[in-house]
């Protein structure tokens, strides 16, 4: 299906700036992460974006406050970028009780409500049909949110992607679900596991839009998702956009870089096209930014993030009785009286 | 009081709460123009128009999944299972998302969502249609799970269900569609985690939930007749339990029989003994009996499929050995 | 994706025969069993095929004898064909011990090892996984058998399709799929459950081939089936097969035939095309079926299938202590005694 | 005897049986060019090729299914399973392909077919990463169900079930793979429904099974300090459950603890309990206690976690109370 005609956000110095605060942001936070996990102040599995940040920053740059966004269990991103201040976020991950869902989900399971981040979710492919049923539920209600659904390319072949994107094609949801395709699940290359490798041509079949960008580019990402959104919003068009990416950390902090599935020189090869460095040149080639500015931003954002360390390391322990609460919600009395 | 079907009980308790309530809907597979599969959403579609009564492909899964997104951002889904064999295929979303994004979210967003439809076997449907999920939701905290033996029942509970804020699974009986009772003209509820005790007596008690509410019945009837006056406790709800209410009439009768449709390994009714023995350990005169579905899939030959279930001789024989009487 | 060349069968006149044969007594089997049906004699869940017909005579006919079949609960068409004698369906209908499974699985379950029918399986798109795995073990081995997996057109939307149809695309497993479009799925119309309704055109997200033909011509099904059967045997190659027909039944035996999801004109506009019709006056007009010749074999499948109700009746019922039989398989102690 | 890992024992299992019975093969999410997820089949890719060591994509019904095609038709597949936390997403497959097809065809096919992974909780993996399945799984009829909790079983058991004919789940434990523990080099079996008496007692029986086994022994070792010497039963395999061995072991303590890993509601634990009742009532000097994981989603904090765990301390908490010492 073809996509419709584009309309190209106008460039825009405040936008620029953000677009690129909100991914040095990211990278930013995620290496002190990565140190944190080494020092043992994080457990579990913990899954960085190292590398992919030009794809929350671009796509979530086309939304508003009130639309809804759902994602992986690689969620500190996107999380980020949505608006979770980095303090919540690294208290989350350090398992404190100031944490965004105060200690009960770490590194996989980011909520706010307050910012419609419908979460980090840990089985593969599961939040797809969430987002299906969200945006149904705008449909519903007549609005014209858009939900946003973020997953990794091996997500296309789950069932539950499958199911879903059927429904939402049928149905004509107000869902863009995005594929970060960083070429790899765990150890699999995309090839290895999809009997196509043009992901976004899997749209076919559910008839939706389907459509491509090269996700090292963050003004493209941008471009594209404005359209996809746009398509969402005013004609309940759903799209599946799949965005070119790379990882250039190990699938989780247990996964070393490359040398196993993949190659180092693949690796070095991808960070020639990091997002950051690329969209800083391009800011540079077109005088929106100077050195001085570069410096200061980063400056900022990694005092911000040494910020959101000490505000973690110092939180406490969620108190023991927390244990027993939010397993059920108490159903309003009122509720329970009668008609 | 007026007598009607637990279908009719059940359709009264969905349209009631559609009409209370716009951010009810109901959606699965035939619910709509087919008027349900087992005609439970009978007229629902008319009434509502086809956003609030929606008919699915047939993919358990997506559907369930779509439900618990949609009830995250404020609908009341109520979300059919043709059966509740089908449900498995849903259980991920049953389980991992339904019952875990409330503590996941650290308390931000809650699941109010009914998930509804026949459990357990209903006539020859051999062995993949005709199973019982009651021990293996029950298993699940973050979840409640329901299972009314009554038309009274049955509305009551559902309408508490639609109401309840959390993640609710109701377990109907598909061979109790068509039985009937009283059930009054006024609106009322039945609240969720109180058990019921339907008969009373002293000889023993008879612990059961769901369809085999009938079945236990059926045999205190028998029983009296030889002078044998046993308690059933009609727990309704499996989760929460109401311990309670097993504890009083055990502690009353000293005996007991745990009657359930499933099978025996880590069924629902070896949680009922551990509960007994746990709070009734002195006042038990004898082991606490089980009856159940044969540890088989279940078979479709008609003579074999009766073997396999459990029914009312069956329990009587149970209610006397746990008497010493055979 | 292109089909490749036709092989087109020769014009054969035992062959026509056997065709016609296959039709006819599918329709006359399932027409008693809807009697006995009514008269309490079978129970349960009971979905009769008829209208379908020529979709199990076509496709099987290009079949060898140790090629796997395998299809869902709408199995007495394609056992009847496979070669499971009516008496051991109509036993297993009837709920005895002399069933093709002796009464424990009933209309939805029959399965039968001599010819390799591997069931009868009630959960709608679960054996489309097990049939992937029969190609599997086929290519493990080095074998040139196919596998046929036969569903409704409802299983194109199950999760459990698209995942085993991405392994089948990506491994090259040779398995034919063939969709039995007859339009509804109980009472959903495929244009209400399927965002597409070309189905065969999902081929290609999973990099297979795909391909149509008209169920009611049964030459015509042979001759595509006969295609797919030797791309998957000769190069191991998949293919989803829809084949377009109509049931001119009720979904199963509580369901009316018309006037609920469908119209009593749609039913009879199908029935314009009736699969046995069509090529009884086929085979008129070639001049190679006489009247006589019909009513002949006519007569002689009524007989058969007499036969059968007869010797169901009077199979005795499953003896109780086989209850607890076959749920276990005793491992031969010699596996267990070492190396 | 050698001192091995419970990872390298599972290794040489399957290592062992693929060379001694080519219709033996490995699938599974990331168990071929990675090694496994956790190593545990590590070099099998380079020793027996890439048709018999299977990288799938992430489609746990897809692959569970074709492993159950493949046993039907004669191969002997081993099919991994990343945890068992994602094996709910196979479970129809599990449930109504592999457990029942045998009953359903009337005995003619046998499913032959290994499902393995961790299951449980490992350390701080939140709700969804950490859930033990060995009650949903014991409670259907057509599968074994094991849970070895040291290398010397898992490799005996693991072997076993490669070479049993039936559906096989095959629970390990993530945190148990760098466990070690003596493991002979001729080959041996551990036949599947055995208990395994772990250490001997007179003062209460502990029966557990798993990642359990392990923590039962440290509660015993403390106790011991006390003077208080228990019975750890090892079940071992949960279905079909070795009743003869429990109710040996608590005729002789006259009280018992059951210890198991999941939830308790219609928990492992609770069949345990019943079995107990039924055969040792007469026997029994106090009501058997459990020990589980909070009746909770897992938490990832590390205190709630632990809380949350069952444990020694929890163990001796509850032997303590079975004999009423505090
Ligand atoms: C159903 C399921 N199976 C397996 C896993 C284990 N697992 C977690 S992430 C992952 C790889 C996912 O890859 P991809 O979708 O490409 O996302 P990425 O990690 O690259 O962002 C796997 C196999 C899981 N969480 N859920
Ligand atoms: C997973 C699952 N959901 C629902 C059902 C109930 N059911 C049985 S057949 C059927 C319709 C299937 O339609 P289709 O695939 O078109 O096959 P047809 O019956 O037309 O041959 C449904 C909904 C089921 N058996 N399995
Ligand atoms: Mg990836
Ligand atoms: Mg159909």
């Amino acid at each position: 299906m073809a996509t419709k005609k584009k309309s190209t956000p106008k460039s825009d110095a405040a936008l620029d700036r953000k677009l690129l605060h909100d991914m040095l942001l990211q990278r930013r936070f995620e290496e002190r992460a990565a140190e944190a996990y080494a020092l043992g102040k994080i457990g579990g599995f913990c899954h960085l974006y190292i590398g992919q940040e030009a794809v929350s920053a671009g796509t979530q740059s086309a939304l508003r406050p009130d639309d809804y966004v759902i994602t992986t269990y690689r969620d500190h991103g996107q999380a980020l970028v949505r608006g979770i201040a980095p303090r919540a976020v690294m208290a989350e991950l350090f398992g404190r009780v100031d944490g965004c869902v105060h200690g009960k989900g770490g590194s996989m399971h980011m909520f706010d409500r307050n910012v419609n981040f419908l979460g980090g979710h840990g089985i593969v492919g599961a939040h797809v049909p969430l987002a299906t049923g969200v945006g149904f539920a705008i449909k519903y209600r007549g609005g014209d949110q858009v939900c946003v659904c973020y997953m990794g390319e091996s997500v296309v072949n789950t069932g539950a992607f499958h199911e879903a994107l059927n429904m939402a094609g049928l149905w004509k949801l107000p869902v863009v679900y995005v594929i970060e395709n960083n070429r790899y699940g765990m150890g699999t290359a995309v090839e290895r596991a999809s009997a196509i490798t043009d992901l976004f041509k899997r749209a076919e079949a559910y008839n939706i839009v389907g459509a491509e960008v090269d996700g090292q580019d963050v003004l493209a990402v941008r471009e594209t998702m404005t359209e996809a959104v746009d398509r969402a919003r005013t004609e309940q068009v759903p799209t599946l956009l799949e965005v070119r990416t790379f990882r250039y950390v190990g699938h989780s902090m247990s996964d070393a870089a490359s040398g196993t599935y993949r190659s180092k020189a693949e690796l070095e090869e991808s960070e020639k096209r990091d997002p950051i460095v690329l969209f800083r040149r391009h800011l540079q080639e077109i005088g929106a930014l100077t050195d001085a500015e570069y410096q200061k931003l980063d400056d900022e954002l990694r005092a911000a993030v040494q910020d959101a360390w000490d505000f973690a390391d110092q939180s406490p322990e969620p108190p023991l009785e927390t244990l027993f609460e939010d397993v059920l919600v108490e159903t309003p009395s009122d509720a329970m009286a009668g008609v | 009081m007026p007598v009607i079907t637990y279908r009719d009980a059940l359709h009264d308790a969905l349209r009631e709460e559609m009409q209370r309530d716009d951010r009810v809907f109901l959606m699965g597979e035939e619910v709509a123009e087919y008027n349900g599969a087992y005609k439970v959403s009978k007229g629902l579609l008319a009434e509502f128009g086809e956003m609030r009564v929606v008919d699915t492909p047939i993919t358990e899964l997506g559907f369930a999944g779509l439900g618990v997104g949609a009830a995250m951002v404020g609908l009341r889904p109520i979300i059919e299972f043709m059966t509740w064999n089908f449900a498995l295929l849903a259980l991920d979303q049953v389980v991992n998302s339904a019952a875990k994004t409330l503590y996941m979210s650290g308390g931000q967003y809650n699941v109010p969502i009914v998930f509804r439809g026949p459990n357990g076997a209903a006539l020859q449907l051999s062995a993949q249609h005709s199973q019982s999920w009651e021990s293996w939701l029950a298993h699940i905290p973050g979840l409640k799970v329901v299972t009314p033996g009554t038309p009274y029942d049955a509305k009551g509970l559902l309408k508490s269900a639609i109401r309840d804020d959390n993640p609710v699974c109701f377990l109907e009986g598909e061979m109790l569609y068509n039985t009937k009772g009283e059930v009054p003209d006024e609106e009322y509820l039945v609240p969720i985690g109180k058990a019921d005790l339907k008969r009373e007596g002293d000889a023993c008690s008879i612990i059961t939930n769901g369809k085999m509410v009938l079945t236990a019945m059926q045999a205190a009837d028998q029983l009296a007749r030889d002078g044998i006056h046993v308690d059933v406790v009609d727990l309704r709800t499996v989760r929460p339990m109401d311990v309670e209410a097993i504890a009083r009439s055990v502690q009353k009768t000293n005996r007991a029989v745990v009657l359930e449709e499933g099978w025996e390994i880590a069924g629902i009714g070896a949680q009922v003994v551990d509960y007994i023995q746990r709070d009734c350990f002195d006042w038990l005169d004898a082991p606490v009996v089980r009856v159940h579905q044969a540890d088989v899939p279940m078979p479709y030959a008609k003579n074999l499929e009766r073997a396999a279930k459990p029914d009312v001789p069956k329990t009587i024989a149970a209610v006397r050995k746990v008497m010493y009487l055979d």
